[in-house]
């Protein structure tokens, strides 16, 4: 197990770098470091820099020396423990994206709050009993959730309550600090999206161990049904939903995006989506060592949880 | 132990899978359209001629496909659902609607009449008619969509089977590149593609095949470790064929199926990410009509309830184009169980 | 003990049970008419094909059926109570107490993440209202009775820390744990090797005495049967074909499909020259498609117009025997001696001269730890020790051997699929050894073909049957114009007896027999020397075995071509091989002439695994030979004799030190053992026919 | 101050151009606004020119702002919604946001009113010699700096020093004045020795090479905010300013936030201007497109602007909506040495076949005015209407046909909605209308960002131009042979000539002609299709009083109270 790990977090580190390197390649670009120029100065005034003050400028933005020498020098100080600096929000990436990345961190805290006991929960009544009723509402509803793309159900969930009931407000900037109204539509919608698909799967996984030969067993050793389902199946059944729980994680990461945006609510999504429009290159570049850092984590995360939950390969 | 043998008649996969009419009725629909939405402009105001024959292909292609899937009634609707969209884009120049580009009289209500024209959707905020925006919005989406699916289709399945296949060193390098596209998460991916090579359909298919394609190939890999163990690829081997025959006549006919499931999961995201995408100003590009750049433009100037329909036309549209992708999978999942 | 049936109350008694399915095909019935009685400490088989009903009624009896299946007639008494009025709370306090259950796939059955014990305890908790302590002993008593090994720690362990046959005895311990009053057996050896299987038999026989438990005992071979039940009930396609008291029927059978399934089955006396089997032509209905009347009318012999497909036949007692019943209208006219189809004898085939030498073959793999950056240790495994044999021209080489034998990877050598280590493989005079397939030529390959073991993998589901024939004939070479092809095809379908137009059909379309047929006529399509058949017939049915074990032998007599046959199945081996390797953890234990391997002297595996073998002939007596344990992993055999850890004849010291001798019989046959050759020579034959009298007890 | 004081020391072209309204050749707005540019107090002007004065206080102290509101309340935060950019240098500003953050704390010499009227802010009063070259700015005392020291001249040199530093790359270095004041020495420009001259403690004097008018209105540009003699890049280490407030807070993309100073190095801080009301000016960071709906959302007081698109829902929502009658535009210009457009003929075709007065509805239905071609807008003091543009569909196709293009011709327009999406919307009416004329035009939509990569290289494009107070300003910027922002690469000595002449001369009417010359040439030359002017707007809530519209989106905040 721990060479596992161990294999894992080599991995991410090698994916870090490719994709680091790969990252500071592309931004190199010319077209990239003309738009960064537009973007601090002004499309006006770049198009009236001579050869030599644009030269000059991008000296001074330390751009003209070649991108793996500043690929070096970043990495360097990444292992220092600098992240780099915004030219955009124009401070250090470690507070901005800590600041970020806690923002974020709240949104995904109450999603996931939310959405685990509901979704396993659901998961596990419509499981319970493939075919019934309850089954197939549990699962039309599921799939009517998870068709709603976020934008659709951040739309929807604003028109509803706040622009036509007026209840909550309509966008999440928090400027006037952090407030628990502005949360609740960007977790609603998150929720929304993802319930049903982690719903689903435990449901799956659910039916699949209800009709297994060992819950056969279990039947016919003359358990009660209630025996059966919360010592034979749960624990099986939960197994596969956990994972997904965990990569979920990473899912977060994209979903985000869209409703940061749509909520200007100030987390690492509309941080990275805002940095890569800039573009901010070493922001784009911290924020993907994230991604990637919580990808590979979660994966790990699951990984572990998955074979502690799961004897056979515990002690295999 | 004998195994239960029941011939059984074809299976709906099957059935949905017997190539040659689908095909051939496939590619009526979707050359013509695919050829309209990107070429139209330049082939002039006769291009919606070339729609013609793509009609009869989708109504003959939805026929077929009731009948391949009526033992599931989801599957059914979900069919419906996204029939009716393909059907709405193939003939959206024959409907009788107003210009979705020309501004007729802004901020419209629904079901509200001016200047003797009747909105049934009302009009955004330049005065273009919503239901007209609405139809026509279909159009990009879908090709773009289905095409991009397609192309990561097609990588997906060539690298996953090269590495299910191959094993060794193939599928060690295979799988390690999976892995890092993998551990971005997807719409970080995206927005550094998109804002690489700068926002179009054409790129969306790169980004969409950059980041689907993994998934893909380890659905391909595991399907084809799965399948190469089975005696007829062990058939094929001992009496000497190449691999790439193998890969090619003895596996890939066989990933076909359950993979048609997966592909129809993936038409829907395909399609959240178009339209997420487009939304957050990196994907399809005005003026033409998309349903995404309808949110992205009526996300600020609707903000009101007065309002709201400019963006839940769009919203509920897409969503329910998605619905129609998901109960189509989960339909053809149902019986491919039963089957 | 009939004696005592008349005053006692059955254990358990069906009357006109009718079960049936409900698909999206509409009601299908799965057992129709079923009457079972069972008395207080009988054991009674249920013996069928796949697909007759059996498990169906197994599963009725625990009132357990699945949410589309229903009872939709007739009762299930249990101790005289209706079960089928009872409540479901009523049902589980007699589920897992009174009645138990014992299933097929030991694995499966066992809840993967509880302990042994978590899962034996929750029966006396539940059942007897017993503490967890006492619970717990009671489970360790019970598992000691089963004769498991160190119970407190399996009690600890979860169930894929122990095997297979493990696994079973712990399954059976917890059905025994409530000391219930009737044991369902639902085919409880089948996932097991022969030899654990014996030892599973055993037990079972054994349990029935000790605690006097009824038992349904449900199988599809006729040999467990004979060896665990008093009486037994042949079903076929959802009813119950004949009925009665296991002698009865053995030796008397009265039903034309009972007859056929004796006949299609090589019992020792089957010879493949002198007594061909007889398959039962045709094939088993759909459920929805059976005929009116006998179910069998179509496949009968003795079918007659007007009679047999009239109405619902009802089972007739047998004049003289009230116990044994037959569902046949015509079973008192039938002459079997007269009418019943027999195999029609041929002539033995003379060998060749050698066709296939395989000396000191080798074959190691080497498996890593470990991955792409962290570097493991390495481990051997040794899939085949130095195996050497010759097959010569028209002759049957039987490679005999349990799972992990190693045989799978001898066929993947020679097939050109695996690199041998070391060691010669000589085609004629082509040596395949470090020859993989990509550098054979096309005829070398052609000379070696295979046919597979499962008939649902050997054909490409995606391909018609016609095409896939036909990429052979083209690729070996065969022919390459499209009329010929066809033609090849065509007449290779005559061949392997299908009919023409089988070619445009896609795989699905047939079932499993006619699959392995193609199968047969794909391989034989480029006329190949050597045929390597991998258990071409253990998944089919019975009935289908023998037609097709018949028809590959019949063409490779016209063809003259050598087969090599793999098997576990040592009844097979005796009918069809001319020559036998018995093979045990990559190496050849024993190998001879098929009479040299059939009687002493044995190797003690050989000889365990003759014991193991169950017959269906109540005219057989077999010695009684258990093996203890499981085979052991082939990453880590044991030193010394590779069998050294199970045999009976074990000598400490020696066998488990140093690899043992090959010792040589004469015309081949030849023992790798320790024992002493006069020892071996000593040994008593296995199987010998019973005296008259012993028959007759 | 009094009227006669002034009069006293009246520039002689403040009488000429009094002259010129008696005789009503000018108008009495323009008065007020060219005897302001001349040192005349604007309350003076407004006497002379018999106009009630707006409410710009009345005091001795010569302030620019409006009169204080009896009924202000003092106290209170006013949030805007706004992007929050980088503030590190003012001399470099690109954004007007920018200078907003910064405009409460850093002043200008100069302001200029939404009336389009200048008035001294940091300066008290200035003089022009008679010739405009010479320029005499006498600073307002008593001004303090947040640190404790006073604002003295050394400060104004300090910074016309560094505009004029060609390393640092300011913007005021185009300036017209500024310009004045550099030569080119070694291929690099730099300031003329004794261009600047500190006459006292209060007064500079600034000698230039050429006459200029504008140079008040330069003043209040807005990367010329001055800056403490002291002051190092970056501004967050550098705080300190003569204004009212003082920045406590700036994250960018995030927010700004300035306080009332109380303190200035140690001294209660007394602010020159008088009374201002607001604790707290805030600034949050909102994209363009989200400040009007954070403004419904109640998040914010105020916001920055928003589109014409937005106008629907900007009239829905409860609050005040704020138009300025601009100088921004959108200048579709063909580049005169790129093909097809090198060809006149194929301009002018363009130019004929588009209906600007057709166009303007279409993307800006209510506010601002039809173009005409040529960049001088009709808020522009110097402005004179040329002849109607009239539209010829025929006479397009005829000189397309004389161009070699007798069966049309395609052309494709960059466009990069620089300034919002109605670039585009433009666009399609100039398609729509060019099809008539056999004329296709594509539409090639780009990212902002990409469009400043091409503005001046791309043969057709769609440039958008923001609001500069003069008309010779703008064309000097934009079509003077060889500047940096000449994106047309057009070239006339004629134009340049008429352009140097409106320039230099003061006589309104004179001037106007000139420009108008000029403006002509340009127009005949068919380099653009100007089709608007457009109008800017910004919202503020009922709460938010003298809130003030400025057609440059500049924020002065003094006199706001919230109610």
């Amino acid at each position: 197990m721990l060479k596992l790990i161990l294999r894992r977090l080599v991995q991410m580190v090698l994916i870090m770098a490719v994709s680091s390197l790969l990252l500071f390649a592309i931004f190199d670009t010319p077209e990239f470091k003309k738009r960064l120029a537009v973007q601090e100065l002004g499309g006006f005034a770049v198009s009236a820099l001579t050869e030599e003050s644009y030269k000059s400028w991008l000296a001074a933005r330390g751009l003209d020396v070649p991108f793996y020498q500043r690929y070096a020098n970043w990495v360097g100080n990444i292992l220092s423990g600098d992240l780099g600096f915004s030219y955009e929000k124009n401070r250090p990436v470690g507070p901005l994206l800590a600041d970020r990345l806690a923002n974020t961190g709240i949104l995904a805290f109450f999603v996931f709050a939310l959405m685990i006991p509901l979704s396993l929960i659901l998961g596990i009544l419509a499981g319970m009993k493939e075919g019934s009723l309850q089954d197939r509402s549990i699962s039309f509803i599921s799939v009517l959730t998870t068709s709603i793309p976020e934008i659709a159900s951040a739309i929807l969930l604003t028109v509803i309550f706040a622009l036509g009931l007026g209840w909550l407000p309509v966008k999440s900037a928090m400027i006037g600090g952090f407030s628990f109204r502005e949360l609740i539509l960007p977790v609603l919608t998150l929720v929304i999206y993802d319930f049903g698909y982690v719903a689903r799967m435990t449901r799956a996984s659910m039916a699949e161990v209800m009709t297994s030969q060992y819950i056969r067993t279990a039947i016919l050793k003359g358990l009660p049904y209630r025996r059966v389902v919360m010592r034979h199946a749960l624990r099986n059944a939960l197994i596969a939903p956990f994972t997904l729980i965990v990569l979920q994680l990473n899912w977060l990461l994209s979903g985000v995006v869209v409703v940061e945006v749509f909520f200007e609510y100030d987390g690492f999504g509309k941080l990275l989506l805002e940095a890569a429009l800039f573009p901010d290159v070493e922001v784009v570049q911290a924020c993907t060592l994230v991604a990637v850092a919580v990808a590979v984590l979660s994966q790990i995360i699951s990984d572990i949880g998955y074979t502690f939950l799961n004897p056979r390969i515990r002690f295999a | 132990m004998a195994v239960t043998e029941i011939p059984s008649g074809p299976s709906a996969l099957d059935r949905l899978s017997r190539p040659k009419p689908v095909i051939v009725l496939f590619l009526l629909m979707w050359v013509p359209l695919t050829a309209y939405v990107m070429f139209g402009q330049r082939i002039g105001p006769n291009a919606q001629t070339l729609l013609l024959p793509a009609i009869p292909a989708t109504l003959a292609l939805y026929v077929l496909g009731v009948r391949a899937f009526r033992e599931s009634r989801v599957a059914v609707i979900g069919l419906t659902l996204v029939f009716f969209w393909l059907l709405m884009a193939v003939s959206a120049p024959y409907l009788p609607l107003m210009d979705p580009n020309k501004p007729v009289a802004p901020f419209a209500t629904p079901f509200s009449e001016r200047g003797g024209l009747f909105f049934w959707l009302g009009t955004d905020f330049k005065g273009r008619d919503m239901l007209s925006r609405m139809i026509w919005g279909c159009q990009r989406v879908l090709v773009w969509g289905v095409t991009a699916t397609m192309v990561a289709y097609v990588v997906g399945a060539m690298f996953g089977l090269i590495s299910g296949y191959l094993a060794g060193w193939w599928d060690e390098i295979i799988s390690f590149v999976a892995n890092v596209l993998l551990s971005f998460p997807v719409m970080v991916l995206f927005i550094v593609i998109l804002n690489y090579l700068g926002p179009s359909g054409f790129n969306i298919v790169v980004a969409v095949t950059f980041a689907s394609a993994p998934a893909i190939m380890r659905i391909v890999r595991g399907l084809a470790l799965d399948i190469k163990t089975r005696d007829y690829v062990y058939a094929a081997q001992t009496r000497g064929e190449h691999p790439l025959y193998i890969m090619i006549f003895e596996l890939l006919p066989n990933v076909r199926g359950p993979i048609i499931v997966d592909a129809c999961l993936r038409l829907g995201y395909t399609t959240v990410a178009i339209t997420t995408l487009t939304f957050l100003g990196l994907g399809l590009q005005p003026p033409d009509p998309d349903w995404g750049l309808m949110i992205r433009e009526s996300a600020k100037t609707a903000m009101l309830w007065k309002f709201s329909y400019m963006l839940l036309v769009p919203a509920l549209a897409v969503s329910s184009l998605i619905l129609g992708f998901n109960l189509m999978a989960d339909g053809l999942r149902e019986m491919s169980l039963r089957d | 003990m009939s004696d005592h049936a008349a005053e006692q109350v059955p254990v358990l008694e069906c009357r006109n049970l009718c079960i049936s399915y409900y698909t999206r095909a509409g009601e299908i019935p799965a057992v129709v008419d079923f009457n079972l009685k069972l008395m207080p400490g009988e054991a009674h088989g249920i013996v069928g094909e796949s697909g007759c009903g059996k498990s169906t009624v197994a599963l009725a009896i625990m009132q357990y059926m699945g949410k589309n299946g229903a009872i939709v007639g007739g009762e299930i008494l249990f101790e005289g109570r209706d079960m089928r009025q009872m409540s479901e709370e009523e049902l589980r306090q007699i589920r897992g107490s009174r009645i138990a259950m014992v299933y097929q796939e030991p694995m499966a059955s066992l809840n993967p993440s509880m302990t042994i014990g978590d899962q034996l305890v929750e029966v006396p908790i539940y059942h007897d209202g017993l503490s967890e302590q006492e619970a717990l002993a009671r489970a360790e008593e019970m598992l000691a009775k089963v004769r498991l090994p160190d119970p407190k720690r399996i009690l600890a362990s979860y169930p894929h820390q122990i095997s297979g046959g493990q696994q079973q005895r712990v399954v059976i311990a917890m059905a025994l744990l409530s000391n219930p009053r009737l044991l369902l057996l639902d085919e409880p050896t089948t996932a097991l090797d022969v030899t654990v299987e014996a030892g599973i038999v055993d037990l079972i026989n054994e349990i029935a005495e000790e605690f006097g438990t009824s038992m349904i005992y449900i199988s599809h071979n006729l040999g467990l049967i004979l060896e665990t039940c008093d009486r037994l009930t042949v079903m076929y396609s959802g009813e119950a074909v004949e009925v009665g008291d296991i002698h009865d029927v053995f030796e008397e059978m009265r039903h034309p499909y009972t007859r056929g399934l004796f006949g299609s089955i090589p019992l020792p006396g089957a010879d493949k020259n002198a007594h061909p089997l007889v398959a039962i032509p045709g094939q088993l209905p759909l459920p929805h498609e059976r005929p009116e009347g006998c179910n069998f009318g179509p496949r009968c012999t003795f079918f007659r117009d007007g009679l047999c497909n009239v109405g619902r036949l009802p089972m007739h007692a047998v004049p003289g025997d009230d116990d044994h019943k037959v569902r046949c209208e015509r079973f008192q006219e039938i002459d079997w001696d007269r009418d019943l189809p027999k195999g029609e004898a041929k002539p033995p085939v003379e060998a060749g001269g050698t066709v296939l030498s395989v000396e000191d073959m080798t074959k190691h793999y080497l498996i890593e730890d470990g991955g792409l950056f962290v570097r493991g240790g390495e481990r051997v495994v040794k899939a085949n020790e130095k195996l050497s044999f010759t097959a010569r021209e028209a002759e049957t080489v039987a490679i005999v051997g349990e799972s992990g034998c190693g045989k799978s990877t001898f066929a993947k050598v020679l097939m050109g699929l695996e690199d041998a280590t070391d060691g010669k493989v000589m085609l004629g005079n082509v040596e395949l050894g470090d020859l993989p397939v990509e550098r054979r030529n096309a005829e070398t390959i052609s000379k070696l073909q295979m046919v597979f073991q499962n008939p649902f993998d050997t054909l490409n589901p995606s391909h018609s049957v016609g095409s896939q024939i036909a990429r052979v004939i083209r690729k070996f070479g065969v022919a390459s114009k499209d009329e010929e092809v066809e033609e090849i095809v065509f007449r290779l379908l005559d061949t392997v007896k299908l009919p023409r137009d089988f070619a445009r059909r896609k795989p699905r379309q047939l079932s499993g027999g006619q699959k392995q047929r193609v199968g047969i006529a794909r391989a034989f399509a480029g006329n190949p020397k050597v045929v390597i058949a991998d258990e071409p017939v253990s998944a089919l049915d019975v009935s289908v075995q023998a037609a097709v074990t018949e028809l590959l032998m019949d063409i490779q007599r016209q063809n003259r071509t050598t087969m090599l046959f793999i098997s576990h199945d040592l009844s097979v081996v005796r009918y069809l091989a001319d020559r036998v390797v018995v093979m045990y953890l990559g190496r050849i234990m024993e190998q001879g002439t098929t009479e040299d391997i059939f009687a002493p002297p044995y190797h003690p595996y050989t000889e365990a695994l003759l014991a193991a073998v169950p017959i269906a002939d109540t005219r057989i007596e077999k010695r009684h030979i258990v093996l203890k344990g499981e085979i052991p992993s082939p990453t880590n055999p044991p030193k010394g004799c590779p069998f050294s850890t199970r045999c009976p004849y074990m000598m400490p010291g020696t066998c488990d030190v140093e690899l043992p001798p090959l010792r040589s019989f004469g015309g081949g046959h030849r023992i790798l053992c320790h024992l002493d050759p006069a020892e071996l020579t000593a040994m008593e034959p296995v199987i010998k026919p019973k005296t008259e009298a012993a028959e007759r007890l | 101050m009094s009227t006669n004081e002034t009069s006293s020391k009246m520039h002689p072209k403040v009488r000429e151009a009094q002259e010129q309204m008696d005789s009503g050749r000018l108008s009495r707005r323009e008065f007020v606004r060219y005897a302001a540019l001349l040192g005349v107090s604007a309350g003076a002007a407004y006497a002379m020119a018999g106009l009630p004065s707006p409410a710009v206080a009345q005091d001795a102290a010569n302030l620019p702002f409006p009169a204080d509101d009896p009924n202000a309340k003092a106290g209170g935060i006013l949030k805007v919604a706004m992007q929050v950019q980088k503030i590190d240098d003012p001399a470099t500003f690109s954004w007007t946001q920018a200078s907003n953050q910064t405009r409460h704390m850093l002043e200008y010499l100069a302001m200029t009113g939404p009336d389009n009227v200048t008035r001294p802010m940091l300066a008290e009063r200035w003089e022009a010699s008679e010739d405009l070259k010479t320029w005499t700015f006498y600073l307002r005392k008593g001004v303090k700096w947040h640190n404790g020291d006073d604002f003295t001249a050394e400060d104004v040199k300090f910074n016309f020093e560094r505009w004029t530093n060609p390393d640092l790359g300011s913007s005021n270095i185009g300036l017209s004045s500024v310009s004045a004041m550099v030569e080119d020495k070694d291929g690099k420009k730099s300031l003329i020795d004794g261009a600047i001259e500190i006459v006292d403690d209060h007064t500079i004097r600034f000698n230039l090479t050429k006459p200029v008018l504008s140079f008040p209105e330069d003043m209040y540009n807005y990367p010329t905010a001055i800056v403490h003699r002291d002051f190092k890049p970056p501004l967050d280490n550098a705080i300190n300013g003569t204004g009212a407030y003082t920045i406590v807070e700036n994250v960018v993309g995030d927010r700004c936030i300035l306080k009332k100073v109380t303190e200035a190095g140690g001294q209660p801080f007394e602010y020159w201007g008088g009374t201002v009301f607001l604790d707290e000016i805030h600034y949050y960071n909102f994209d363009a497109d989200n400040q009007l709906t954070a403004f419904a959302g109640q998040s914010v007081d105020a916001i920055y602007d928003f589109g014409v698109e937005q106008m629907e829902l900007a009239k829905a929502i409860d609050g005040n909506i704020i138009a300025a009658r601009t100088a921004q535009c959108l200048c579709c210009r063909m580049r005169v040495d790129a093909e097809p457009f090198t060809d006149e003929r194929v301009r002018k075709a363009v130019t004929m076949a588009i209906d600007n007065a057709a166009i303007k509805p279409l993307v800006y239905p209510e506010g601002g005015d039809v173009g005409e071609n040529h960049h001088v807008a009709p808020v522009h003091p110097d402005y004179q209407a040329l002849a109607p543009l009239t539209r010829d569909v025929e006479g397009a196709k005829a000189l397309l046909a004389e161009a070699g293009h007798p069966n049309g011709i395609t052309i494709t327009i960059d466009v990069g909605n620089t300034d919002g999406p109605w670039h585009q919307t433009a666009a399609e009416a100039m398609r729509d209308q060019l099809k008539d004329a056999g004329i296709t035009l594509n539409i090639n939509v780009i990212p902002a960002s990409k469009y400043w990569e091409i503005w001046t290289k791309t043969p057709f494009g769609a440039t958008a131009w923001t609001h500069r107070p003069l008309g010779t300003m703008v064309m000097s910027l934009g079509y003077r042979t060889g500047v940096p922002w000449n994106e047309s690469g057009f070239a006339s000595p004629e134009f340049d000539a008429a352009l140097d002449a409106a320039e230099a001369t003061l006589d309104v009417e004179a001037r106007k002609g000139l420009l108008a010359k000029a403006a002509q040439i340009l127009q005949d030359a068919s380099v653009m299709v100007m089709p608007i002017w457009r109008p800017v707007y910004s919202m503020a809530s009922k709460s938010v009083n003298g809130y003030p519209g400025h057609p440059t989106q500049y924020h002065q905040f003094n006199k706001v109270w919230m109610s």
